[in-house]
């Protein structure tokens, strides 16, 4: 598989290189990252190489969701509220102009310091925060915004109140809309992309992650605690089940990398979200001009054939 | 059939056996022990206090299908081990012994059949098979069942027991609940419909996905129907669980599912919403 | 307006009488109606006549949604849940098979006794009573089945919990999601059509109202303590606002009286279910091979007119 | 303008008007007490303490629009009285009177404007004609702010402040929540934005029916938003209110309001929101 990945990327390098150079620092830029995501995958990482991601992923300095907002978009407006019983300050929503056009954005929001930390519950959405970002994709689609999501969360809260105001049904609920939506979806996996609470927002025309981010089904503690039944294995947990970057677009996962500045994204907030932002606009304007139904087929393709086995294609 | 447990005593309060895990056959409810054709011959409900014991994917089918009406699809599919997982075992040695104990090929089996002469698509979860973990494969039938109705115009009735994602295919497993999602969503554009039926456990990746988007969602008696298990609650936030924390009468006290249909009713309640969802036009 | 109100209602009679009687006993059924709902229009009711109509919309005999359900309905699944905080049993929700074809029913329901009153808290529905009927709504949608709705009702909760839950919102949504349907939608008051309760599932193609229902924009006692600022002046808010069934149809407010057995529905509940089919079949029938855009289009043109002003028209 | 209260004399803490009704330029905050120009010309927001006075519709125009920039429509509509209503008065004196102390022919007025350059329509309310309450010719004008939108291809922002339905109109006040919903939905259905500014006290019908559908809901701080109002509710249930009850920031906090902007702050909230919602394409 890693050939695969190998491959397609080379490809895609050749295909760049080839290119009149119109668009200046701009490819420049494309064609440096590329060659990173291949060096990373021929270069399988080591068990130290994931884990050191997934420590990246959870570095407090690391930039939020609001970090890059204020970097990325002009005019932001944040939406508040799922209409029903709460404002769930986990996960973030607005309207903004980026680079141009109108988007709406949703994320998931941890905290910085301990009162806010606490306020916005670690990151840990409740079945309100994914109302409030359903209510904001659904505006987009009404009125032909493009969505981005930017996904940060540890992962579901484990609560009785987040169960009993139904969680499960929520991120299900979250994802079909996702799948309906007429409108181009890009999603960004910027620090823990972790498990259900992940996916309720990630069900994307394209999916990019951050070089140190991490895609999981479930905690490398969880895991660990489960089929090791010690949740101090996490670190081997996390070598098994490969929760980095490079796996996730080996596996087919995400379309592609989004490069950091060295040392991670939270050594220089600002070349990151840079970074983010070209990614991102590169990714939207990918499906300019595609009609709305013909953007949602191939949304529904893309995940019918993710990871699919041969015997089964 | 069951041949795995073979009970021929027929005894209350059994005691536990080794390990201090009771017996399969004795009721977690009042205590009452069972042989097995006692069981299967209520549906696997205890006679004394109602409790529902596990059905497995094959006898489900027989609980609610017409006799010889199911006409399995997709049995030969079987997962691959796609992150060479390894932790205390090798997964590829997990999947094997599944196949063995339960005689599946996946915790899924789907097909199509009939209910009170309504046919149907039925897609079967198997608790018995690594918790009815869902991989690749299971996403793969479940979407196959889908497109299997939609071809047909036929109703999905899909019953579902499962612990979650299936952890040793890594990051694809969480991928097959946006694969689900967008099969049952295609289902709906087509016109179709899903009756959910949420057997004991129904958690986590499935509640989150596809379980949780039937036209109908009917839940069985006392099932755990949770995105995190009462345990990882409790140790997560200390917090005294309610009573019946993430039951189905809990779940349906706060909105969550439509009715609770105890097995003895579950092959009525589906045919008549067969019957409601096949019927339109004067 | 009378005038208008009793021409209509002749030139139907006129055009019944002229059609070979088909279909029998059923058109006599209606020719009867009509005549009556004439003779009610010409003899302008009594103040007392009103206020007999509305203690008979308030009669505690006189039959509820689910009486209607179980002598009109085969197959009946009842529907549950908003899918987010709870299960009001003030509003019920659910499927059946209506004279061979499937519909979706919601309706208000009051209790019979003391303990089912509180549990369905006097037929005041909550936001999540709202919320359900907008979920059976929305899949009567998907699936193309007709929406009959109940109407029966003393008007919104006024509650802590009712209001901290949003029902302003959750009753402007719920009109905004029945003025999107692609499907028939039939209306019949039933008891008390209390203001913003009742018009949140009454935005429908067709709107009957039961011979002794009553239809307003508050309660009379409400409207009593407010203007005449004494709520045992309800009798004389109620002559002033008219809310009767004669002078809802002369209004234009409804379509159609639906006739009650002599003395009231509660006097003969399978009688009241008979005349109320036969009135909800021949509705939905009206509305058979129009085109879902079509008929939204008209739903929305009978509200942009109702009332209208001439000087406005 | 505002020529119907004229209060010259500067004081603090004013003593009540006859039958302890606090004057209106009173502060019922903190107590201090204005003259009109000094309200107006801070947006008749409390200096002190930050209060939100009421603001009438031509004023709110004033302040949001820009100069001249203003061209009412529908002007010319006045209620009749359809159902000959006399309560203690009858419903024909009420209006004449309402229309003589605000100059206007009915609680609504709407009309196209622009605001900072921004085109948009505007419909904005009158507390002061009978308590902003909506009868049929509020549904009317409101139903044509919407199309005149529509037809021009720009946003609609309306500003609310209602008792409610008119109950002078009986039941034809009620049918105009479904009116105006509809027509909201027209708007949406042609691609078209409605910003909804709800100032106090925007209650019952009004907010039950097109204030609470608007594309993004701003609420201006202290603004009481409820169905049913706070003695009702009280004298109903006997329940204690909390604090707060049924205001802007009870809203706001319970998930209903998208945010809360002071006064000094909404002219460019509006704006940067017409920027937004009218610039699309790369
Ligand atoms: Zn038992
Ligand atoms: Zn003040």
């Amino acid at each position: 598989m890693a050939r695969e990945a190998e491959l397609r990327i080379r490809e895609q390098l050749s295909r760049l290189r080839s290119l009149p150079l119109l668009r200046g620092a701009r490819l420049e830029g494309e064609l440096e990252r590329l060659q990173r995501q291949l060096e990373r995958i021929v270069a399988e990482p080591s068990d130290e190489e994931i884990w050191r991601s997934v420590e990246l992923a959870r570095n407090a300095d690391r930039p939020y969701t609001l970090d890059y907002v204020e970097r990325l978009l002009e005019d932001w407006f944040e939406l508040h509220g799922d209409r029903a019983h709460g404002d769930d300050a986990a996960v973030v929503a607005g309207l903004g102009r980026f680079r141009g056009r109108t988007v709406v954005l949703v994320g998931n929001q941890k905290g910085r310091d301990v009162k806010e930390r606490t306020d916005r519950n670690f990151g840990m959405a409740y079945p309100e925060g994914y109302g409030k970002a359903m209510r904001a994709m659904e505006l987009a689609n009404r009125h032909g915004f493009p969505v981005i999501s930017l996904v940060d969360i540890p992962g579901a809260y484990p609560g009785v109140t987040a169960e009993e105001h139904g969680q499960g049904g929520a991120i299900a609920r979250s994802q079909a809309l996702m799948a309906r939506l007429r409108v181009p979806i890009v999603t960004c996996i910027i620090g823990e992309g972790g498990s259900g609470g992940a996916i309720a927002t990630a069900l994307a025309d394209r999916v990019l992650m951050q070089e140190n981010a991490i895609y999981t089904v479930i905690s490398p503690e969880g895991c660990a605690a489960i089929l090791w039944r010690d949740a101090g294995e996490a670190q081997k947990a996390a070598a098994a089940f490969k929760p980095d970057a490079g796996h996730c677009l080996e596996l087919g996962v995400i379309d592609a990398i989004v490069a950091e500045p060295d040392g991670g994204a939270h050594t220089n907030a600002d070349e990151a979200a840079r970074l983010l932002g070209d990614a991102l606009a590169e990714s939207i304007e990918l499906f300019d001009g595609l009609a709305g139904d013909d953007l949602r087929r191939q949304r529904r393709v893309r995940f019918r054939t993710i990871g699919q086995l041969s015997t089964t294609a | 059939m069951s041949e795995r447990i073979d009970v021929s005593i027929e005894h209350r309060h059994a005691p536990p056996e080794d390990g201090g895990r009771p017996h399969p056959n004795t009721c977690p409810g009042c205590g009452s022990h069972y042989r097995d054709d006692e069981l299967d011959a209520n549906l696997r409900v205890c006679p004394q206090c109602g409790h529902h014991f596990p059905v497995h994917a094959r006898e489900r089918i027989r609980q609610l299908a017409d006799n010889d009406s199911f006409a399995e699809e997709a049995a030969e599919l079987r997962s691959d081990d796609p992150l060479d997982f390894f932790d205390l075992r090798p997964y590829t040695e997990r999947l094997a012994e599944a196949e063995l104990s339960t005689g599946l090929g996946e915790a899924m089996v789907i097909g199509h059949a009939a209910i009170e002469e309504l046919p149907c698509e039925l897609a079967v979860m198997e608790f018995g098979f690594m918790g009815g973990s869902m991989g690749r494969i299971v996403g793969e039938k479940f979407a196959r069942a889908c497109e299997s109705a939609t071809e047909r115009g036929v109703p999905l009735v899909s019953v579902t027991a499962s612990g979650g994602a299936r952890m040793q295919e890594g990051i694809l497993s969480l991928m097959q609940l946006p694969k689900t999602v967008c099969a049952v969503e295609d289902l709906h554009d087509s016109g179709g419909t899903m009756i959910s039926v949420m057997a004991h456990p129904t958690t986590a990746g499935v509640l989150a996905s596809f379980a949780s988007l039937g036209d109908v969602l009917l839940a069985e008696p006392g099932a755990l129907l949770s995105f995190t298990g009462p345990r990882v609650v409790q140790q997560t936030t200390r917090e005294k669980l309610p009573d019946n924390f993430g039951r189905a009468e809990s779940n349906y006290r706060h909105g969550h599912v439509d009715q609770i249909v105890p097995r003895p009713e579950l092959r009525a309640t589906v045919a008549r919403l067969l019957r409601l969802f096949s019927s339109n036009g004067a």
